[in-house]
């Protein structure tokens, strides 16, 4: 996995310049309170890009390499960051409709994952005129791994990147 | 670096043995999981999901240097488990990798015809039938059933067999279970070994192939059968037809080595008895035999604990203190010797403590000085001690300290929070009359958030790993030499091990941290905690033996999590001795009236079936049974400690003391033929251990050598977590 | 005048090819998160145990050393679902690494969430940070049927 | 910014009516850590030696004097654990950590969470 080093300016900028369609995950189970929404302050020393690239969408659930294989993964060795952020848009000019879900699961220290199958950590619909930048954020840092998959009614290239940060929470 | 593909049908009950085992050779492996155990099952690997019998599957596995399955079954009656690899039994082109079956699931009770029509007819080995077991199988070591299954086989409850490598024609002692077969899948399961087609074997001996696994250019080679006897004794025997391992062309069909199950690899390598992998040889033999050549070779090496130690009353050998002595010295002229040969070194932990803290007669100065002991038994135990230092100076038997008495009479370090009435050495650093602190200060600062002119001017630094403390207002010592020791600080440790250290230099020894390898096994691994290992380190230590709850029986430290502090080892500890320390010593392989644990078949639930109490003395066959069944167990348990835990396997010379013929102490075991004091039959532990670890050894020589525990403590460097 | 340094805190020696003079590292950074435990917790016995399986030791710590961490995340894979209940106990030690006294300071305790071979994730403490240097990790099943539980602890600095 | 735990006190206090600090110093202005601008935040963790509660009050400043202060009580059985936070508002070169109350032995621990450079 060749991470780009951006620094935290970059990163933010490029959040910033994010302005419409960001989509909060639902049916995310948030188990403890540092979920976004409480977090009064969160300031990351250290940001990278975990990947980055196209994806052709269609009605299956694929991960963001293209792949229908449950067991691979989209990222790994993602233990060091503790929030990840996945921004991107949508080609072509029909209005977005594509779903999303971010599964994660945990490796021994031999990369082997500790029991079969993925935690799915939430979901959410992108649904952005076109040509509009997305961004989600995934709370739930630490996992080893994580799968994300995008589905679309009407075949879509989606083009994204997912970021990963380690963070120091000030409370 | 060659890589292996790995395939099973189950992420949860893959054992992760298997990826410690290729991570400690450095041979890089690739998981894929197949949808289920069916022949239609899809192969899902990185590039994707692949069917098991399409050509795309056929060009990955090329690209391995072996495909590996790792399922396997419980009983003959199961019918899918790995189906889906008949297919790859004819992907037999020279660009094929060689395919590692270990316990394969190839029964007749397999349903699917797919499965039936696609298995290669010239296939030599009898499918094993459940309804009929006799005529497809040969039930293994007596036949009498484990009461639980022997594919779970763990640290006890061993099956005991003795194979012979035909290629390499060596004996060994390994446990082999081909297939097993039971009623039920976890109870009273009987281990089997294969029987050949003797027409298919020999058309396929003399067929030519060529691939490169294939060592005598043959499509047939058999690689393993059951060691015909070596005394008339054990009727133990197998027919001609009978096999263990068999190459069909580039398909290595081989024993069961590592149970599917939830075991993982825990980084404190704190291991259940249940979850270790005694078979795992079969493992280190495939992948030998698949021509993958492993990037690290493991060292393999043994300790003991007590090099001199003595009982005063030892029914039913009633051994006199010369002649325990007699017995270690030829036990220790032997290890010394084989140390010279084979270039290993045999850590000893000399017990310490005998010259300060107690005349116990068990203990190593008091069996050389102490007047409770006769002369004549004291000039044999300093003949021992003089053989000691001599090879510590050589090299072959390097001895470190040990010391039951900085705690209570139980164990090593940091007992419990005070030691009562603690006598010390006299000079050096912290030995009488220097008065030192003995505990912690009443206050302790870090020093760069210190303000100037609280601590008075005694107040002392002290620097445990990272934290670094002003500390002052200790209690101190005074100048006499015994005292209570409060055990959970610096300064205590300092003067422990000191003492130990002190005493090994009276000793004759030129230091007290086993020579150039500055390591040591602790008494009942108890290694204390931070400021013991820091303490250690002051005095040159690198590592030492380390249980998991390293403060045993106080019960309040743990070893941290990769048994690495602060660039100090802490060595995985693993023991083989053949009885319970509540025994006291051992009364052999087995004894018909020992207490309970008192023998190697009792201590290690050896007596399947009762196939060697029942008949101990009616027929000599039980003797055999018993010997290869506690030899398996040990090298099986010290093959694990070798390639899963990166520990110290270790003996204690006086518990299987007494178990041996006087008149040849050094003499291999051969049933009732040679016998000890009491008339059963004669076994010296340490030779039968060392020798049947050195056939294993020159057996798997790509994969292992005899080391030091030096290459264990660099080997844990390269390959554990930093 | 040739270069010497304490080398294996006993023994002086020269700057040479094979005793290079230790160079330490400063103000490296340190991983962000490092694992510190990996077990599977047989859970067929019912009674409190702690991940390791340890039962009948009230003081043995879980993980030991663990001072330098802000907090652990504890990732399990649970293969069945029977109800039970963890407690996390965590104390502190002075730098000798002995504990400050007898007993635990109890920082968590609940019910296990997740289904039968699901995956879950719980933070100790789920607020605030921790610095404790021993935690004691405690499960008991109450109800249902045995299962195993795999765990694995991550310590985030 | 990342913060980095360090031990700043370990030790055993005799707890009296009249308030001292942990290192036993009466002098009310008299500090318990100096140049301890770098830390954030204090995590103070110890064993109770009886049931009474102790009175805590934490003073920082600077070598003018005291600016800011957080007070409170440690309650809990004997030989109970407790724990006290203390994040200070802004970077302080002082601190004194001041308990007093009934009679008993106050064995505790005070980690400090120290701001380094990335």
């Amino acid at each position: 996995m060749s991470a780009e080093r951006i620094t935290r300016r970059e990163m933010l900028k490029r959040l910033v310049i994010a302005p419409v369609g960001a989509a909060v995950l639902t049916t995310l189970e948030v188990r403890e309170a540092s979920a976004a929404a409480l977090q009064r302050y969160y300031a990351p020393y250290f940001v990278a890009v975990l990947w980055e690239g196209r994806t052709r969408c269609d009605s299956l659930w694929r991960s963001l390499k293209g792949d229908v294989v449950a067991i691979l993964p989209t990222v790994q060795g993602a233990t060091p960051y503790d929030r990840l952020y996945w921004t991107g848009y949508a080609l072509g000019n029909a209005p977005v409709n594509v779903d999303m879900r971010v599964l994660a699961r945990a490796v021994d220290h031999n990369g082997v994952p500790l029991g079969s199958g993925w935690r799915e950590i939430g979901q959410a619909t992108i649904q952005t005129p076109p040509m509009r930048w997305f961004r989600v954020e995934i709370p739930e840092g630490h996992w080893d791994e994580y799968r994300l998959e995008v589905r679309s009614a009407t075949p879509r290239l989606v083009y994204s990147r997912l970021i990963g940060s380690q963070g120091y929470w000030r409370e | 670096m060659p890589k292996v593909c790995l395939i099973t049908s189950n992420l949860t009950r893959f054992n992760k043995v298997w990826t410690q085992v290729l991570r400690h050779l450095g041979i890089d492996y690739t998981l894929c999981v197949a949808t289920s155990g069916g022949v239609g099952a899809t192969i899902q690997t990185p590039q994707g999901g692949l069917a098991a019998n399409s050509t795309d599957l056929r060009n990955y596995f090329r690209l391995f240097d072996a495909v590996i399955l790792c399922d396997h079954a419980l009983t003959l009656s199961e019918t899918a488990v790995i189906n889906y690899s008949v297919y790859w039994l004819s992907w037999n082109a020279p660009e094929d990798p060689p395919f590692l079956f270990f316990n394969p699931h190839f029964s007749t009770a397999i349903t699917e015809s797919a499965y039936n029509s696609n298995f290669p007819s010239d296939f030599p080995i009898v499918r094993p039938n459940p309804s009929d077991l006799a005529g497809t199988l040969y039930a293994a070591d007596g036949g009498s059933p484990s009461a639980f299954t022997p594919l779970f086989t763990g640290a006890a409850a061993a099956r005991g067999a003795c194979v012979l490598f035909l290629a390499e024609n060596i004996r060994a002692h390994v446990m082999t279970v081909c297939n097993a077969h039971g009623a039920s899948r976890t109870a009273n399961v009987v281990p089997y070994y294969w029987r050949l087609n003797p027409t298919q074997h020999s058309t396929l001996a003399n067929t030519n192939y060529t691939h490169r696994v294939a060592r005598n250019g043959r499509a047939g080679e058999i690689l393993a059968v059951p060691a015909p006897p070596t005394n008339p004794e054990d009727t133990e025997t197998y027919p001609s037809d009978c096999v263990v391992a068999y190459r069909y062309r580039n398909i290595f069909w081989l024993p069961h080595t590592i149970r599917s199950f939830f075991d993982t690899m825990n980084l404190h390598s704190w291991y259940t008895l249940g979850n270790w992998t005694p078979m795992l040889f079969w493992l280190l033999y495939g992948l030998q035999l698949a021509g993958v050549r492993p990037r690290y070779r493991l060292p393999v090496q043994m300790e003991t604990d007590h090099p001199i130690e003595s009982g005063a009353n030892t029914p039913p050998f009633n051994f006199s203190y010369r002649q325990q002595m007699e017995a270690l010295l030829a036990k220790h002229d032997y290890m010394r010797e084989f140390a010279r040969r084979t270039g290993t070194a045999i850590i000893h932990g000399v017990r310490v403590g005998g010259r300060h803290r107690t005349t116990s007669a068990s203990f190593h100065w008091q069996m050389m000085y102490g007047t409770g002991v006769p002369a004549d038994a004291r000039a044999v135990a300093q003949q021992i001690n003089q053989l000691l230092v001599a090879g510590h100076r050589e090299g072959t038997t390097p001895c470190g300290v040990h010391d039951h008495t900085a705690g209570n009479f139980q164990g090593g370090y940091w007992l419990g929070d005070v030691r009562a009435g603690f006598r010390r050495h006299s000079g050096m650093r912290y030995g009488a009359p220097a008065n030192v602190p003995i505990s912690r200060g009443r206050c302790c600062v870090a020093p760069h958030v210190l303000p100037a002119g609280v601590a008075p001017p005694n107040a002392l630094t002290v620097q445990v790993g990272d934290a670094e403390m002003v500390e002052w207002d200790h209690t101190m010592s005074g100048t006499g030499d015994t005292f209570d020791l409060p055990l959970g600080n610096i300064h205590a440790a300092r003067i422990v091990i000191e003492s130990e250290i002190e005493e090994m230099l009276a000793l004759g020894f030129p230091d007290g941290h086993c020579a150039g390898h500055k390591y040591t096994n602790t008494a009942a691994n108890a290694s204390g905690g931070e400021c013991y290992w820091q303490a250690l380190k002051e005095f040159g230590f690198r590592g030492v033996r380390s249980a998991s709850a390293c403060n045993e029986p106080h019960r309040t430290k743990r070893v941290v999590s990769n048994r690495l502090w602060h660039g100090f080892h802490l060595i995985t500890d693993a023991g083989f001795d053949l009885a319970h320390p509540s025994a006291g010593y051992s009364r052999g392989l087995y004894y018909p009236d020992s207490p309970s644990e008192g023998d190697g078949v009792r201590h290690w639930q050896l007596d399947h079936g009762n196939d060697i109490s029942a008949n101990w003395t009616t027929s000599a066959v039980a003797a055999w049974r018993a010997y290869r069944r506690v030899v398996c167990q040990g090298i099986g348990n010290w093959l694990f400690t070798t390639a899963v835990v990166l520990g110290g396997f270790y003996i204690h010379l006086g518990t299987q003391l007494m178990i041996i013929s006087l008149s040849d102490p050094n003499a291999r075991f051969n049933g009732w033929s040679v016998q000890n004091v009491i008339g059963h039959p004669h076994y010296n532990h340490a030779v039968e251990l060392l020798e049947n670890m050195d056939a294993v050894v020159r057996l798997l020589s790509d994969v292992l050598y005899w080391g030091t525990i030096t290459d264990v403590m660099d080997h844990r460097e390269r390959v554990l977590e930093g | 005048m040739p270069v010497r340094f304490l080398k294996n805190a006993s023994e002086l020696a020269d700057v040479s090819w094979e005793s290079p003079l230790p160079v330490a590292v400063t103000n490296a950074k340190p991983v962000p998160a490092d694992t510190l435990l990996i077990a599977t917790t047989n859970l067929f016995p019912t009674g409190e145990r702690d991940l390791l399986g340890s039962t009948g030791a009230p003081e043995l710590p879980t993980l030991d050393a663990c001072g330098q961490y802000r907090k652990l995340i504890w990732f399990y894979f649970r293969e069945g679902a029977a109800d039970t209940t963890y407690t996390i106990l965590a104390r502190v030690t002075d730098h000798n690494g002995a504990p400050l006294g007898a007993g635990w300071l109890t920082i968590a305790s609940g019910t296990l969430p997740g289904g039968a071979n699901s995956w879950n994730r719980l933070e100790i403490p789920d607020t605030g940070d921790a610095y404790y240097d021993q935690y004691r990790i405690l499960v008991n099943r109450t109800g249902g049927s045995g299962y195993y539980l795999i765990s694995k602890i991550v310590g985030v600095r | 910014m990342r913060t980095q735990p360090l031990t700043l006190y370990v030790g055993t206090l005799q707890v009296e009516a009249t308030p001292k600090d942990v290192l036993n110093q009466a002098e009310p202005l008299a500090p318990t850590f100096v140049n301890a601008e770098r830390c954030r935040a204090f995590y103070w963790t110890g064993v109770k030696g009886s049931d009474a509660p102790i009175a805590y009050t934490i003073r920082a400043g600077n070598a003018a004097g005291w600016q800011w202060s957080a007070s409170g009580q440690i309650t809990g059985n004997a030989r109970g654990w407790f724990r006290v936070v203390i994040k200070p508002p802004a970077p302080y070169d002082r601190y004194r950590f001041e308990v007093s109350g009934a009679p008993q032995t106050l064995h505790s621990k005070i980690t400090g969470a120290e701001e380094v450079a990335e």
